[in-house]
């Protein structure tokens, strides 16, 4: 399957290291067990990637489903409540199960690769983090058997992505549907975490030598910020979460009215972290156009300082804007007029990189290809959504548009004609390092038009229907309104957004397979990760770079003798020094991530029991939680062994050593 | 104190840190008791609320900067956590000044 | 068959360089599509043309347009609308220009091009980049200052019409708005009991005077938003939020729920009446008095009578709103304020029973007539209403009874159906807390007199 | 003044390029996501102490300042002797390092029962629940959260304090450890239940005969189970054992350990102010 698995070295067979008596290390690098115990950055990145994709074809599916209910005034395609799952379920994949996972594919693909590492700074806390990922994608998605199989009760969340209080309340969801939507966003949260504390470590102190901060690529640096936005923000929807939960199941008030709670604090502490979420959801995608752009006009990004610096103030400014969801809450004026002015300061950072990203095509010799139009859709895209997002700013205007369908314009403006943009930009962009195979350009190219066509086709109405006074969120309408024409345009629009969506899956699963196979560098890159073969060997970098320049691998490229005779030295002193040290894989990160899952199952599906007694609730949950124990306990206990590869002069493996400790 | 040094006698050094580390939970113990007897001085409520604020903050930069060795790490360190505490404080400086806002009173009941 | 313009045609050429490419040499193909390409673009043209006076959705004049205002709110917050797009329009196209000229003028042209020396590794121009800054900084101040202004202008009735400031109470309800005029005192029996007026889904104001709404919740969040008078506010449990619209002149106004609330939150609409003074006034006249009460001649026997549809099933999400009613909403709504002509004094006393003996007056008041229940729309004056089920239905016959057939079947999970906390609906959920048991069972000749009992509430 | 070992520097990690240890780093980072944390509960309990609702409890009238301080007291030393430990490691002095982790975990334990004790005296005797007031609802959960920031710290110890012990030889090693970790809990959860016995009968019971008498009375199976655990605990320790694989090199691990510990004692610190003190302001 995955063509990191392919590569030449690992034909090699490995020699079972010793170990310790009753420590063995059940893990393989084959097969199921190959991946389950995996802690290569790469495959944990290969399988983000996937699961991400899968996710966004389900949110695409759930949204044509939405589409297709408003394609016509009073439709009955599909009934309130499962309308109302649909747009809730289509929010919440889109946002934790595709975008932000696939942002982490790239992290963990290609930022240590980025940085000249091995891997990551925690290997099995990031297997953790994916296997903990999926069980919340699990979670998150187990209510949809209610619907299919007529289970009363289970349905999938349908409380809108954003849950206010009090509708998440037993009284009014008193199924287990919230308590999934809960859990679930628990558990990606702790997932979350978990992989932006080591990929902070990894930036931080995993650098190869001479690359200072100031010479790390700009997606690094965006992953960086991304991180940092996850770590602080997360926690405030983790206690948001936890609050609801005791509501839900141990009677206190924090949002009930009768108990003297107020509902509105639900809204702040969500919003504290869901306006640094949307900038989680572009900034990787800005990385990834600071990648595209300058390799593509083979410039060197324009003005990298104010890219990087404008990134830190966009995640820092993005922490002091969160009440701009809530300009028709009655804030009152004072907080009303500091978060409208707070809210539009951020166009200035985010202008910069517009500007910047002009200044580097400006001189450039732009090659168009796939990658690149994708990058380019995103610069104008982006820009239109972000002119929406200013007129939201205006916090009178925005009593207008609140909650209509003008926001659901601009935020898909902002997420498909940025992040997804973007990120599509980048599956073909490294696609080549990836697999070692490339997408055609033709039909890449034939895709995006349809993708960017269809897309334009469906949104730009919707700011239309929005200032027609449209409400978002309604399953039907009436056809007096003057909605329908745009609705319908904007249906058809979704269908080629759809028919574009499959071309450029299609294309990309064919290439997987059956793509030509393309040669090292594909495209003349200018950072690290294009210095290594394609698909990048298990070690990475057969000797740790050192870095002498912003564009690293640009300057190799332009000093091959100098970093030869480098790289011979540093091989040497590494040789000496035992050859390349590889973590095992570790199966511990799987077994506490399924205790959680566990544990979720057990909070989710069982209602408690009103006789004393352990019931299955209870009773799950200490399971899992002892599950999840047993995994971290062994985790701890293996400790971060490993062993030592040493390569030939083609970089073939030639002796897997001995088990060491470090 | 000198900063870090790479002494390679480490006794007396040690001894040293030892002694610092009592004082300073000595100190600790000291200006938690001195709290625990202001709240109940007749001063205005501002002089007490501020002194309260200062000697927990005293208390907490203690802490951190001696027990968590802050001081003797790399100053990166203090940056790292500084960014997760003032961004904490701000925020919550923030809410309440939100829900201390007129249009945030609740109902009376 | 119009002929395809040239700037058409250029577009398919601009698609022809794009599709084709050096690195990739597929002359059979590229050719193909570059010629589908253009067909293509022209074909869209055409229907573009032709669909011109049908494709009318940016003129943005719907019954609850944010664009074609009639209140001073609406107004100052389009106003600023305006002045933001116009700052982004001029930025988008300078910026656009930019981008545009750039992407073309370096673009490589041929392979050649492509493998030529890479151009001048430059970094960056301060200088520029300080400048943007500065200027994208200025434009948001042009924004800044009227929103300001904004803020503090649409957040309440403006200070110099305070006193004047007409004072109404709305509360939201899953999902219905209940209204209440806590400064006008209504009947509630013939001795002369007095509780302030309440009526539900349509709100009646002065017009030219400014309003000032106190925003309730009764269950969740709701909002409340008349797109022609003002922006929305949101209704918040434990949360006391004001809103200042005021109405230009008299009119009908559209509004609706604008905050998620459950099932029918997209069914949970209302309406704002605005009247002129004495047309106002006679309103609440009429209002404060008792429901009317239709005695029937003794010699009469109640029988019904064929003057409704026949009962149909209708189906769930089917559109209950007629075309005369929507183009002269005003005069529909001032016809509705007199009483039928064509009464049938006995089927309506029929119907005050059904009524009586169905337990719909344990949720609904009508005052006088023996029904006190507050947790459902105050149904007084009900015949005077133009629309029902939260302003879901017109109210008329037809969709009365379809109203009172099977409510479940127009509003999803709505709480007629199946009751409010304690209050049963036409269904009871079950003492094991499992499944519904049906409650309330009207028969055809039920919702016939029920309908003719309803709209006899003028 | 400093304190380094010959060998290893423990502020300067050579292998990373800032030279801070990833551990240090990552448990740095983790810690200021954990402001957010505490910060997120602290508003949600002021927000609602600054909006209380009528009719609502009183806090003056609910804590006992004695007990609370008793236990801030308890942790600040904790922290003391968390500090200890870590010098001691970072020296190579093994010994020393379980001696101090020890006393680190009892009075953590302390800390623990003092909470245990302060809830239930406040639900009994005051009470107030989680759920009949909100002052209730977000106190249990600040405080409660913060608890399990400690009790998880003690657990965290005891691992450690038990992987000290892990010898170079690997032979039965591995079931040893289980049986370690298993009697460590029994003789933990034993004190705690029977620590909390003696305190809840000495509050019932008015003579303090009667109250000893009633405690064993109640108590004796588990006082003998936690005694059985601390005898197998010491049988385990005395037998002679192989070179242990614990020493300087894992000064980092105990000293991320320590910065967890501190600071679950500097969000006391905050809490003790903010939710206990403060009230008590004229
Ligand atoms: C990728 C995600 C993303 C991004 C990047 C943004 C970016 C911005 N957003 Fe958006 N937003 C969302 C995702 C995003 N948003 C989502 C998901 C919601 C709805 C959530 C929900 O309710 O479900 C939302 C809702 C939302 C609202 C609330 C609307 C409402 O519900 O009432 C507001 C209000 O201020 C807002 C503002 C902004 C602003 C000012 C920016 C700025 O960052 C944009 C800055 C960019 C530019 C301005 C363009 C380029 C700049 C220049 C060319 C420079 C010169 C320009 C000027 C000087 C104007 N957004
Ligand atoms: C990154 C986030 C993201 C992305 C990419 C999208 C993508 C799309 N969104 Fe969504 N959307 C949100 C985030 C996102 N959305 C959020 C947060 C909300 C708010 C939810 C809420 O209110 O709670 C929302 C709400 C929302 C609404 C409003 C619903 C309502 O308020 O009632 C609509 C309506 O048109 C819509 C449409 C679409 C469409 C047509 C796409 C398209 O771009 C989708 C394109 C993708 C595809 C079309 C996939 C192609 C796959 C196939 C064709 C496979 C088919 C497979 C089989 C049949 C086997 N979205
Ligand atoms: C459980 C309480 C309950 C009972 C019993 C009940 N209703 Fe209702 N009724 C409601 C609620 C709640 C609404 C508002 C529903 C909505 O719009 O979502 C309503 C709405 C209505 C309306 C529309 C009012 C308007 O202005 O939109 C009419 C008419 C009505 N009910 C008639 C009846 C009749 C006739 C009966 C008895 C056969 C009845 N109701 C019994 C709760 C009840
Ligand atoms: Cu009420 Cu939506
Ligand atoms: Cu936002």
């Amino acid at each position: 399957m995955d063509a990191t698995v392919k590569s030449a070295h690992l034909t090699h067979e490995e020699h079972a290291p010793a170990q310790p008596a009753l420590l063995t290390h059940p893990s393989a690098k084959y097969g199921l067990m190959g991946w389950l115990t995996t802690v290569d950055h790469k495959k944990i990145g290969f399988l983000y990637g996937l699961f991400a994709l899968i996710f966004f074809l389900v949110g695409g599916f759930e949204a044509l489903l939405i589409r297709t209910q408003l394609m016509k005034p009073n439709n009955d395609f599909m009934s309130a409540q499962l309308y109302n799952t649909m747009f809730t379920m289509h929010g919440t994949t889109m946002i934790f199960l595709a975008v932000m996972p696939l942002s982490a594919a790239f992290f963990n693909f290609i930022m240590p690769l980025q940085i000249g590492a091995r891997d990551v700074a925690f290997p099995r806390l990031n297997a953790f983090s994916l296997w903990t990922f999926v069980a919340g994608a699990i979670i998150l998605n187990v209510g949809w058997i209610g619907p299919i199989f007529g289970i009363e009760g289970h349905n999938a969340p349908d409380a809108g992505w954003y849950g206010y209080s009090p509708l998440t309340s037993k009284v009014f969801s008193p199924g287990h549907s919230v308590d999934y939507w809960i859990m679930g966003l628990q558990l990606l949260g702790v997932a979350s975490i978990a992989a932006s504390l080591n990929f902070i470590v990894t930036i931080i102190n995993m650098r190869a030598p001479g690359m200072t901060m100031m010479r790390l690529p700009v997606f690094t640096w965006m992953t960086l910020f991304t991180a940092f936005l996850i770590v602080l923000s997360f926690p405030f929807i983790t206690i948001a979460l936890v609050e609801v939960m005791m509501d839900r199941n141990f009677g206190t008030s924090f949002f009930e009215v009768s108990g003297g709670g107020m509902p509105i604090l639900w809204q702040h502490l969500f919003w504290v972290f869901g306006h640094p979420e949307v900038y989680i959801l572009i900034l990787p995608a800005m990385g990834i156009i600071s990648e595209i752009l300058p390799t593509f006009s083979r410039k060197p990004l324009f003005g990298y300082p104010i890219v990087v610096f404008s990134g830190a103030s966009i995640g820092f400014l993005g922490f002091a804007v969160w009440s701009h969801h809530m300009f028709t809450t009655g804030m009152g004026t004072v907080a009303t007029a500091a978060f409208a002015l707070a809210t539009m300061a951020i166009a200035v950072p985010t202008g910069v990189k517009i500007f910047n990203w002009i200044g580097t095509l400006w001189g450039g010799h732009i090659m168009m290809r796939t990658p690149m139009m994708f990058a380019l859709g995103f610069v104008w895209m982006f820009m239109i959504g972000g002119f929406s997002g200013v007129m939201h700013s205006a916090a009178p205007a925005d009593a207008q548009q609140n909650d209509s369908y003008f926001v659901i314009a601009h935020f898909h403006y902002v997420l498909i004609g940025g992040s997804i943009f973007a990120l599509l930009a980048g599956l073909h962009y490294w696609f080549p390092l990836m697999f070692g195979r490339k997408v055609s350009e033709f039909w890449g190219k034939l895709s995006f038009w349809v993708i960017f066509i269809g897309f334009n086709v469906t949104f730009f109405p919707m700011h239309f229907l929005g200032l027609n006074g449209m409400p978002r969120r309604t399953f039907t309408y009436d056809p007096n309104l003057g909605w329908d024409t745009a609705n319908f345009i904007a249906t058809m629009g979704s269908y080629v957004l759809g028919i574009g969506m499959t071309i450029y899956f299609i294309v990309l699963a064919y290439t997987f397979f059956k793509g030509e196979k393309v040669k090292k560098d594909y495209w003349d890159g200018r950072t690290l990760e294009w210095s290594l073969d394609n698909p990048p060997p298990e070690y990475n970098f057969r000797v740790i770079p050192t870095v002498h320049d912003r564009d690293a691998w640009w300057y190799e490229k332009n000093h091959k003798e100098e970093i030869a005779k480098e790289q011979a030295a540093h091989a040497k002193a590494e040789e000496a020094h035992g050859g390349i040290h590889m973590p095992f894989g570790s199966i511990w990160p799987f077994v506490a991530s399924l205790g959680l899952l566990i544990v979720a199952i057990g909070v989710t599906m069982f209602t408690s029991k009103t006789t004393p007694g352990i019931g299955p609730k209870l009773g799950l949950t200490l399971v899992g939680g002892l599950v999840t124990f047993i995994g971290i306990y062994f985790w701890s206990l293996e400790g971060n062994e490993g062993y030592h590869i040493h390569l030939d002069k083609d970089g073939k493996v030639i002796e897997d050593g001995h088990h060491d400790k470090h | 104190m000198s900063a870090p040094a790479h002494a390679h006698g480490h006794d007396d050094h040690d001894v040293s840190k030892f002694q610092i580390y009592v004082q300073i939970a000595l100190l600790l113990a000291v200006i938690t008791g001195v709290e625990i007897i202001a709240v109940y001085l007749p001063f205005a409520k501002w002089i007490l609320v501020t002194s309260l604020v200062v000697l927990s903050t005293v208390k907490f930069m203690f802490v951190i900067f001696y027990f968590m060795h802050l001081r003797w790490d790399k100053p990166f360190c203090t940056v790292m956590f500084f960014i997760g505490l003032v961004l904490a404080a701000g925020t919550m400086w923030g809410l309440l000044a939100l829900f201390g806002a007129e249009a945030s009173l609740p109902l009376p009941t | 068959m119009q002929k395809p313009s040239p700037t058409l045609l250029a577009f398919g050429d601009i698609a022809y360089q794009t599709f084709s490419f050096p690195h990739d040499h597929m002359p059979t193909l590229h050719s193909t599509i570059a010629r589908c390409a253009r067909a293509a673009a022209a074909l869209a043209g055409v229907v573009l043309l032709a669909g011109c006076d049908k494709i009318n959705f940016w003129r943005m004049d719907g019954h609850q347009s944010t664009i074609v205002v009639e209140g001073p709110v609406a107004r100052e917050q389009l106003d600023l609308f305006i002045i933001t797009c116009w700052v982004s329009l001029v930025i988008f196209i300078v910026v656009g220009a930019v981008l545009a000229y750039a992407t073309f003028k370096f673009r490589a042209r041929s392979a050649d091009d492509e493998h030529a020396e890479p151009p001048p590794q430059g970094h960056g121009n301060p200088l520029i980049e300080l400048s943007l800054i500065v200027a994208s900084v200025l434009a948001l101040v042009v924004i800044a200052i009227p929103t300001m202004k904004g803020i503090w202008n649409t957040y309440d009735v403006p200070e110099a019409e305070r006193k004047d400031a007409y004072e109404v109470t709305a509360t939201g309800y899953q999902w219905w708005f209940k209204f209440e005029y806590k400064s006008e005192t209504a009947m509630t029996d013939a001795k002369g009991g007095k509780t302030p007026l309440i009526t539900a889904n349509e709100l009646v104001i002065p017009a030219g005077r400014a309003v000032r709404i106190h925003l309730r919740s009764f269950d969740v969040i709701h909002s409340f938003w008349v797109p022609k008078l003002g922006g929305k506010v949101d209704m918040i449990p434990n949360r006391a939020n004001i809103l200042y619209l005021k109405a230009d002149k008299p009119g009908y106004f559209w509004g609706q729920c604008a905050e998620y609330c459950g099932d029918s939150h997209a069914v949970m609409r209302f309406r704002v009446i605005a009247l002129d003074k004495k047309e106002f006034a006679e309103w609440l006249e009429q209002q404060a008095q008792l429901g009317r009460t239709v005695t029937p001649s003794i010699a009469s026997t109640p029988a019904p009578r064929g003057q409704f549809a026949a009962l149909r099933q209708f189906k769930e999400n089917e559109a209950g709103i007629t075309i005369a009613y929507d183009t002269e909403p005003l005069k529909a709504w001032r016809t509705k304020q007199d009483p039928e002509k064509n009464e049938d004094p006995a089927l309506i006393a029929q119907g005050r029973e059904v009524f009586k003996k169905n337990s719909c007056a344990n949720c609904h008041t009508i005052r006088g007539h023996d029904a006190g229940g507050v947790t459902a729309p105050d149904l007084t004056h009900f015949g005077s209403r133009t629309t029902l089920a939260g302003g879901l239905l017109e109210n008329d016959a037809t969709q009365l009874r379809r109203w009172i057939h099977d409510p479940l079947a127009v509003k999803p999970g709505n709480k007629m159906h199946f009751g409010v906390g304690a209050m049963a609906g036409y269904v009871k959920k079950n003492d094991s807390g499992k499944g519904y048991t049906r409650n309330i069972t009207l028969t055809a000749d039920d919702e016939v007199a029920l309908v003719a009992y309803l709209h006899s509430l003028k | 003044m400093s304190s380094h070992a010959a060998t290893i520097d423990h502020h300067h990690d050579p292998s990373t390029s800032t030279g801070i240890p990833n551990k240090k780093l990552l448990m740095w980072t983790f810690l200021a996501s954990d402001c957010m944390f505490f910060g997120a509960l602290i508003s949600t309990h002021l927000i609602y102490r600054l909006h209380p609702p009528a009719g609502g409890l009183d806090p003056k009238v609910v804590f006992s300042p004695e007990l609370t301080s008793f236990s801030t007291f308890i942790l600040l030393m904790s922290s003391l002797m968390m500090a200890l430990a870590v010098t001691a490691i970072q020296k190579g002095n093994v010994k020393s390092c379980r001696w101090s982790l020890l006393t680190t975990i009892f009075f953590g334990m302390i800390f623990l029962g003092c909470q245990v004790y302060e809830f239930d005296h406040f639900v009994k005797d005051k009470n107030m629940t989680l759920s009949n007031s909100l002052l209730g609802t977000t106190f249990y959960t600040l405080t409660g959260t913060h608890g399990c920031h400690v009790a998880i710290g003690v657990l965290w110890l005891g691992l450690m304090y038990v992987r000290s012990f892990k010898v170079a030889s690997d032979k039965g090693w591995f079931s040893q450890q289980l049986l370690h970790v298993a009697t460590l809990l029994v003789a933990l959860l034993g004190s705690l239940k029977v620590t909390l016995g003696l305190v809840h009968a000495l509050q019932v019971t008015p003579t303090f005969g009667g109250a000893v008498g009633a405690f064993f009375g109640h108590e004796y199976i588990y006082i003998a189970i936690t005694l059985l655990a601390y005898g197998l605990l010491a049988f385990y320790f005395a037998r002679p054992r192989g070179k242990v694989q614990f020493n300087e090199a894992n000064a980092i691990d105990v000293e991320g350990m320590g910065l967890y510990w501190h600071f679950v004692d500097i969000v006391w610190i905050v809490i003790f102010t903010a939710v206990y003190l403060l009230e008590y302001l004229p």
